[in-house]
């Protein structure tokens, strides 16, 4: 929360558990024996070649796919099928897409706004005061009556955190961020991001920017087909990775 | 595991695991049923619903199509049957006029010994459609994609092929005055092209019919418009309609885009004008109006007038067609074309409309469903398309009196599988040319 | 004139109605026949020689004067009524009447009704177009009863539609009830009321102002009735033209005097006429006649001599 | 700035009009205005020689005679006294009226469809499939038989709800509460009328009953009312977070008054019963129009079906996903995130079929439901003979039907866009 | 002219002249009295920041914009609306514009081919040759048979440039030939730029490559809002520009 910003650290108090989650698509088996604890401040960054599940098992955590076997449960509350968890679990859950997903037919302001005035029923005026808090953070309050067609890939991906932030999740998730991004623009981005981590934010964050996983991440994880290969923490991961998939993986990606 | 030990303990997996099959309950026809058809209350209501509907559906109908009859010579023969076998009360589809009356569904009252003819111009056609259709073919047969309509007309209509064939020379006149004159000045080219032929055709095509028709009788047993019917004359109406307007609808998609103001307005008037009147309107012009804008003692029949108007109608709906491909091209394409010194004319022809008619098929595919279906609206003029007029004269012999279903029945399938057909090899070239065009 | 272009054309274009039994409707070959289409063949006989050169033109109510007036058709014999106003206002001729009829209803004989005076309230089948619709709305009015029109485009909707039952009673010429009744499958649940509410003399119809033609096509259908009631028929009549007692036989069939050649046409333009189908009666018989499902009465349609109004002006 | 000398000046040569880019496209417009103003003129010429020869003349004084035939359905009061004018515009009011009314079931059926085809349930979305291609690749003309022939051959006759004395029981029943009969010939349902009227005042076009006038004042009234009562909520919404439950109160809003003005007036409604031949005491809406109006919805439904999809379909599964993300519910994801987006991609093809569907109204020619075309056009022009005049007009008024719908749904178009940028 | 394949010298000969041009857009005025005399066999490059009007200048040489007043002068042909004038400089003015603009439905050899056989009647089988020829030079003649969709981006260039040859200009106008290019591709391009340099083809190329620049242009012309701000020789228009707009562009482009 923004009136306590200051660099925590990681607490005990868990924020996500998942515990031998499966998942088809099918007969293909996406997410197999997925057991991860995630605590309240920690920021997780999971790499892993393409196809290896890493999306589906974020997208799982707010439901936007259904898992089939095992539990995960979020912030003290177990994802099912009742909808009332559903809506709980998506207000404490934030997330920021590869390709922005901005309203483009409403502003700036109003695509910060439409969440916290129709779901947390917040009056438009202090919605509209929380949206300009948070696009200032991202550095772009002068855009806010412009329309997201308007705006640079960074400044929509900037839009789209805040957008998140106007819910005021305690917990968010990353889906590549910055992989629709051209260069220069990727960086503004990082930066928002290691400022939200700076200031205690619980971040599940999939990329392949290895700079921002040493930079903040307190844990590296490791996926290859479905499962989580190694986990560890960045230094380690990077200057030691144990099993030969992260080995193959790491070079690939280091040497590109 | 992890989660019970220290969560972020470094963990390597030793073992990977291999793919399990899904369980049960989230594969397989369980699965299936529960996600598509049961996946919540509401669902599950829509879907009783939807069976309720087919029930329906089917316990009226599948007895009337089952109880049918294929072979009897009048309704009440049909009916006998179906008492007989299927017991008193039984309802049945009678068949048996579709049988009886088959060649009238589709030839009208073609004269049934030269059926081989119109069959043979419909081969000819989609001979002559496919290298229009699939450039992978050679591009010389198009020279007979391009001679096609004059064959057509003749084998349909029969008669000395002499007038036909005048039609062409007149073509061919223009073609040859343009390519001498084109180079000297274009605008004069034009004219010449345009206005010799049809001198041509007004004043010497008359007398040398005559003269050659005498040296040189080439001809085959003549069939008046009149004799056209069914489905023939649904599908030479649309085909028609579409063929002859698509050089007519070119100019008006060139001219709605000039920026010529008044040329400009004039397809535009053209166009909203024909848009905006429905067909049936311009249908009774062709009937009743048509002979009082002619000079007096011309007299077309009323199949070639309907066919002046169709062009005309498909004209305006082929010109947005064509329109749509040509602002699809890129402007850089226009300004190559004008770097490289080619003129107006030279750059529609080689380059714009090449790649613009490309874009347009599926959208002069779609235009060529609409007016097909259309055709039948020629029934109020008094023409026996297939939908209406033919029934009506069926059932006007004492045999089918009272005979109705069967005939929706039949010419909607007909109708459904010409199109339904069309309608996805447009769908297949439009997703083809996304394709193409990268 | 007409005649030149018919003769040049080498084919009549006849407008006929799209479509109703005994008058004119073609069959599954598309060869038409019935009593408007005798009078065409007739015509044809009379000016080319040859019953066979006809062009049968279908039209509806609607198309069927445009078609004329336009030059579409040289002759209209499409159960079609002289009147006033179609003589002066739309410019065309009847140069005779074919059949005397009058508009009467028919109605299912289970409704009880037994005269026209009981359709208070009714819904009536109507085809539109034609005169019925005006005189259906006068007679109406002047016996002070309301009705419902269903409008009909073609006498083979009407068929259905009142077969249906979606109207209490069909309207139109009483001739016209007669085919359509005759081809129900159950004729005899059907009844026509005696009511005739108007006078329907229907005829063939020519452009306005070309009164050679309009003359042709009299005299032919004359020639037809005179054929009748001299007992000239389609089997003794190439007998009959050898020359006979009676001259007026004998101008009829040319054999005396030349009265083709003052319309224009060839001398022995009767003969090949009554040839086509037979004389006025053995036409009416074989078409619409009570031998055939139609089964219409001769009435008003019989020979001067039997009572009825056919009655062929002098040969001479 | 120097201006450089302009390019020299050569006095005007006759080859520039072809060859000078300034000159040549006037000439192009000038032989252009020529050879339409010629072929103009010959098709005028034409019609002038042909006229002269029937000796028929161009004038539309026969709009004013007596018309002599009687129309079945009329909005505005009409008989066979009437002038061949009032008859035309019996038939453009019934044009109106049936395009109005096809074109707000087309659609209701096409929104429906298309969204249910989306559905997620696999049956539901299959039929629909099945519909969609059904009516899209078959002639309008067969669904409005179709129609037509289901009503006459199907539904019972009038006499079949008679009670048989016999059996004590009638062959065919009516429904929703004995107020509505499917007959072969009309449909019968209720009508409307006020016991304690306050009269009609007579226009020239129609009698306008007061009663109905102030019914619907009322309503217009308590709409705006409502529409007051919604901004309100609104600003409660704003400033407190927490919106007002409104649905019951608009309701209340909109029905109370209209309620009480229909009590003080003596409304009532007549159930149509069945007297002699017919049902009377009800409307009876004749099957020609039934059919007709089946026939077009049903059809340009379908078509509308193709492009709601389209539409949904082109808001991508992110925005959904995104919405999702953020706590909305499916309902609040649909009205406030998918349905403004697609509604642009919508409503132009939306456009084309409602135009479509008002010409396609001609083809009721084809169930003897008396539009314009059926009276300017048919019945008004057989009588009278005057063919160039009444085709000419039924095409400008048609010409001017399509205008008037393009222009408003052309506005509202731009009205929706303009949301956007 | 391939058979005269010399490094030539600058002739005493006008090729191009521009007199006191004004053209407004609107009311724009996108080029402001611009004067500007090109000899035969000079190499220029136009430079400048966007939007200062140098398309708008190289499209008015050969009237693919018209411009409104002043006078240009294309060997020796002064530019009027008379067709056959334009006609005549097209033919003699050869253009590559930034997005290649082959005509996608003709193959290689038939975009070559097309101009020389419509407009200057070339027999078919010659226009082939030469076309081959020229392909030949610009090191793509085994692609001839192919469509341009098949090529990449250089290749596709440099069919353009060949294009343009086959019509055997004397005066070639390049539009950012390279912008659209990756950066592995315009280097081939730049290659047969610089040996058409070499052959002694006058040409005026709007570019912001100035590598290119210096090797091979005669005369560096710099413009901005619509005027022509400084020119010089390359050695000394980068190393010692006078104009701050000049300086100002040129640290923006070489910083970059
Ligand atoms: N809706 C779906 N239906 C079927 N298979 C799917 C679906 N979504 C994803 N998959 C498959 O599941 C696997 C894992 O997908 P996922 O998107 O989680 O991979 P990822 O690790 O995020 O890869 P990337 O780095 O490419 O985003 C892939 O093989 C993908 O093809
Ligand atoms: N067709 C046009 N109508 C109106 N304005 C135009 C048009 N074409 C160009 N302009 C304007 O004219 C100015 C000069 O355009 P021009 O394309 O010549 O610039 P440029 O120097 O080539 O820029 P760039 O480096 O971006 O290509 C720009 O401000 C542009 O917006
Ligand atoms: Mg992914
Ligand atoms: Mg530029």
């Amino acid at each position: 929360m923004p009136e306590t910003a200051t660099k925590l650290q990681v607490s005990d108090e868990v924020a996500v558990q998942l515990v031998d989650v499966n998942k088809w698509y099918g007969q293909f088996h996406v997410l197999r024996d997925i057991n991860l604890t995630v605590q309240r401040g920690e920021r997780i960054v999971i790499a892993g070649p393409s196809g290896s599940g890493k999306s589906t098992m974020i997208r799982c955590i707010n439901r936007l796919e259904e898992h089939q076997q095992g539990k995960i449960i979020v912030d003290g509350t177990e994802l099912t099928s009742d909808l009332k968890n559903i809506d709980k679990v998506r207000s404490e859950v934030g997330m920021v897409f590869q390709h922005f997903n901005l309203f483009p037919h409403l502003t700036i302001l109003e695509n910060c706004t439409l969440a916290p005035i129709w779901v947390r029923k917040i009056p438009k005026k202090e919605a509209e005061e929380t949206a300009m808090y948070f696009l200032e953070k991202v550095k772009i309050p002068d855009q806010a009556h412009k329309y997201p067609g308007m705006l640079s890939g960074g400044q929509q991906q900037r839009v789209a955190i805040a957008r998140s932030l106007c819910m005021r999740p305690r917990i968010m998730l990353f889906d590549e961020p910055t992989s629709a991004l051209d260069p220069e623009m990727i960086k503004e981005v990082l930066d928002t991001m290691i400022q939200l981590a700076e200031e205690g934010m619980t971040m599940l964050c999939v990329t392949h920017e290895m700079g921002f996983a040493q930079a903040v991440a307190n844990r590296v994880i490791f996926m290859a087909d479905g499962q989580i290969v190694e986990q560890n923490n960045p230094h380690d991961f990077f200057h030691n990775p144990q099993s030969d998939r992260t080995k193959q993986f790491l070079s690939q990606i280091l040497g590109h | 595991m992890i989660g019970k030990t220290s969560p972020s303990a470094p963990y390597v997996r030793k073992l990977m695991l291999d793919p399990l099959p899904p369980p049960a309950k989230a594969s397989g026809v369980s699965l299936w049923l529960r996600e598509k058809l049961f996946s919540s209350w509401g669902n599950a209501f829509l879907t009783v619903i939807g069976i309720g509907l087919i029930w329906l559906l089917v316990s009226h109908f599948a007895p009337w199509f089952l109880h049918g009859v294929w072979n009897a010579d009048s309704l009440a023969a049909c009916r006998k049957t179906i008492a007989t076998t299927w017991g008193e009360g039984a309802s049945g589809a009678c068949w048996a006029v579709i049988r009886a009356r088959w060649n009238q569904f589709i030839f009208g009252f073609y004269p049934a010994e030269i059926y081989w003819r119109p069959v043979l111009t419909f081969v000819l056609f989609l001979l002559a459609l496919a290298p229009v259709l699939f450039s992978q073919l050679p591009r010389r047969l198009l020279w007979g994609s391009l001679v096609y309509p004059l064959v057509a007309i003749w084998l349909l209509w029969g008669g000395s092929v002499w007038p036909v064939a005048m039609i062409g020379v007149g073509f061919v006149i223009g073609a040859v005055l343009w390519r001498v004159l084109v180079a000297k000045n274009a605008i004069l080219a034009a004219l010449a092209a345009v206005v010799v032929p049809v001198l041509f055709w007004l004043f010497l095509t008359g007398p040398i019919d005559d003269l050659l028709g005498k040296v040189l009788p080439v001809s085959i047993q003549s069939v008046p418009s009149r004799q056209f019917g069914g489905f023939l004359l649904a599908i030479v109406l649309g085909a028609g309609g579409i063929v002859m307007s698509l050089p007519l609808g070119i100019v008006l998609a060139l001219g709605r885009r000039s920026d010529m103001f008044l040329v400009k307005m004039f397809s535009i008037g053209f166009i909203e004008f024909v848009r905006g009147v429905p067909l049936i309107a311009l249908l009774f012009v062709a009937s009743l109006l048509l002979n009082y804008f002619l000079p007096p003692g011309t007299n077309f029949d009323i199949i070639l007038r309907v066919m002046i108007l169709v062009t005309l109608f498909s004209a305006a709906y082929i010109a947005e067609v064509i329109r749509g491909g040509l602002a699809a091209l890129p402007r850089g394409q226009y300004e190559a074309a004008d770097a490289l010194g080619l003129d107006y004319w030279k750059a529609q022809r080689l380059i714009v409309l090449p790649q613009a008619l490309k874009i347009s098929i599926p959208g002069i595919v779609s235009s060529f469903i609409a007016m097909f279906k259309d055709t039948t609206l020629v029934t109020f003029v008094g023409l026996f398309e297939p939908l209406k007029s033919i029934p009506d004269t069926i059932r006007a012999d004492f045999a089918w009196k009272g005979i109705y279903w069967e005939f929706f029945v039949f010419v909607g399938a007909i109708f459904f599988i010409i199109n339904f057909g069309m309608s996805r090899y447009s769908m297949y070239l439009e997703r083809k040319l996304k394709r193409d065009n990268r | 004139g007409t005649l030149d272009d018919v003769k040049a054309r080498g084919v009549v274009n006849c407008g006929v109605n799209t479509g109703l039994v005994g008058f004119a409707a073609p069959d599954a070959n598309g060869n038409w026949s019935g009593f408007d289409v005798a009078l065409c063949k007739a015509v044809a006989a009379a000016v080319l020689g040859d019953p066979a050169k006809v062009k049968y033109v279908p039209t509806t109510g609607q198309t069927r004067f445009t078609a004329l007036a336009s030059g579409e058709v040289d002759l209209l014999v499409r159960n079609t009524t002289r009147t006033f106003s179609r003589e002066t206002d739309l410019k065309m001729d009847f140069p005779a009447i074919n059949y005397y009829d009058g508009q009467g209803f028919m109605v299912r004989k289970d409704s009880g009704v037994t005269s026209a005076k009981e359709l208070n309230g009714a819904s009536v089948c109507i085809q539109t177009g034609t005169t019925t619709e005006l005189n259906l709305a006068d007679y109406f009015k002047s016996n002070g009863m309301t009705y419902q029109p269903i409008a009909i485009d073609s006498n083979a909707e009407g068929e259905q539609q009142f077969l249906a039952g979606a109207c209490d009673a069909y309207t139109t010429d009483a001739s016209g009830l007669a085919a359509t009744r005759a081809a129900f499958p159950s004729p005899q649940d059907y009844i026509i009321l005696p009511e005739i509410i108007s006078k329907e003399p229907l005829g063939p119809a020519v452009r306005h102002g070309d009164n050679n033609w309009g003359d042709i096509v009299g005299w032919t259908f004359y020639a037809l009735v005179a054929g009748e009631e001299y007992g000239v028929t389609a089997a003794n009549v190439d007998e009959l033209a050898k020359g006979t007692e009676n001259p007026e036989i004998n101008r009829l069939l040319g054999h005396e005097g030349n009265l083709g050649a003052m319309m224009g046409v060839p001398n022995d333009w009767a003969v090949k006429a009554i040839k086509a189908g037979g004389n006025y009666g053995e036409i009416f018989e074989a078409n619409i006649g009570e031998k055939t499902p139609i089964g219409l009465a001769r009435g008003l349609n019989a020979q001067w001599t039997q009572g009825g109004l056919m009655y062929a002006p002098p040969f001479r | 700035m120097t201006s450089a000398p302009d390019a020299p000046e050569q006095g005007f040569r006759l080859s520039q009009l072809i060859y000078d880019t300034r000159y040549r496209s006037l000439t192009i417009q000038v032989v252009v205005l020529i050879a339409v103003m010629a072929a103009a003129g010959w098709l005028v010429d034409n019609t002038v020689r042909n006229l002269h020869a029937l000796g028929k003349d161009f004038n539309f004084g026969f709009l004013w005679n007596r018309s002599g035939y009687d129309i079945a359905q009329y909005l505005i009061p009409y008989s066979n006294d009437s002038t061949h004018g009032r008859a035309m515009l019996v038939g453009l009011l019934n044009t109106v009226w049936i395009s109005v009314l096809g074109c707000a079931a087309a659609t209701v059926i096409g929104i429906f469809v298309g969204v249910l085809r989306l559905s997620k349930n696999w049956l539901v979305a299959r039929l629909m499939t099945v519909y969609v291609e059904t009516f899209r690749n078959i002639p309008v003309l067969l669904w409005i038989l179709v129609s037509m022939a289901v009503l006459t051959e199907i539904a019972p006759g009038p006499n079949e709800y008679k009670v048989n004395p016999a059996t004590g029981e009638a062959s065919a029943s009516m429904m929703l509460f004995d107020s509505v009969a499917f007959t072969n010939r009309y449909t019968a349902i209720p009508s409307a009328s006020f016991g304690r009227s306050l009269g009609t005042i007579d226009t020239p076009l129609m009698p306008v009953s007061v009663d109905w006038v102030l019914v619907f004042a009322v309503l217009a009234v308590s709409i705006w009312a409502n529409a007051r009562f919604r901004k309100w909520a609104d600003a409660v919404q704003e400033s407190t977070g927490a919106r007002p439950t409104t649905w019951w109160k608009s309701i209340l809003i909109v029905l109370v008054p209209v309620v009480v003005v229909a009590v003080a007036l003596g409304f009532r409604i007549h159930e149509p019963v069945l007297k002699g031949f017919n049902f009377v005491g009800g409307t009876n809406v004749s099957n020609s129009f039934v059919a007709l109006w089946a026939g077009l919805s049903l059809y340009t439904g379908a078509f509308i079906a193709e492009n709601v999809r389209a539409g949904i379909l082109s808001v991508s599964k992110g925005q959904s996903e995104a919405a999702f993300a953020l706590g909305l519910r499916p309902g609040r994801t649909m009205s406030l995130v998918i349905l403004p987006q697609a509604l642009r991609v919508i409503i132009p093809p939306l456009i084309s079929q409602y135009l479509n569907l008002m010409k396609n109204s001609s083809l009721a020619i084809a169930v003897g439901y008396m539009d314009l075309r059926g009276t300017l056009g048919g019945i008004t022009l057989n009588q009278t003979g005057r063919e160039l005049e009444c085709i000419l007009l039924m095409m400008l008024i048609y010409l001017g039907l399509s205008l008037v719908i393009s222009t408003v749904m052309n506005a509202f178009n731009r009205k929706v866009k303009l949301k956007e940028r």
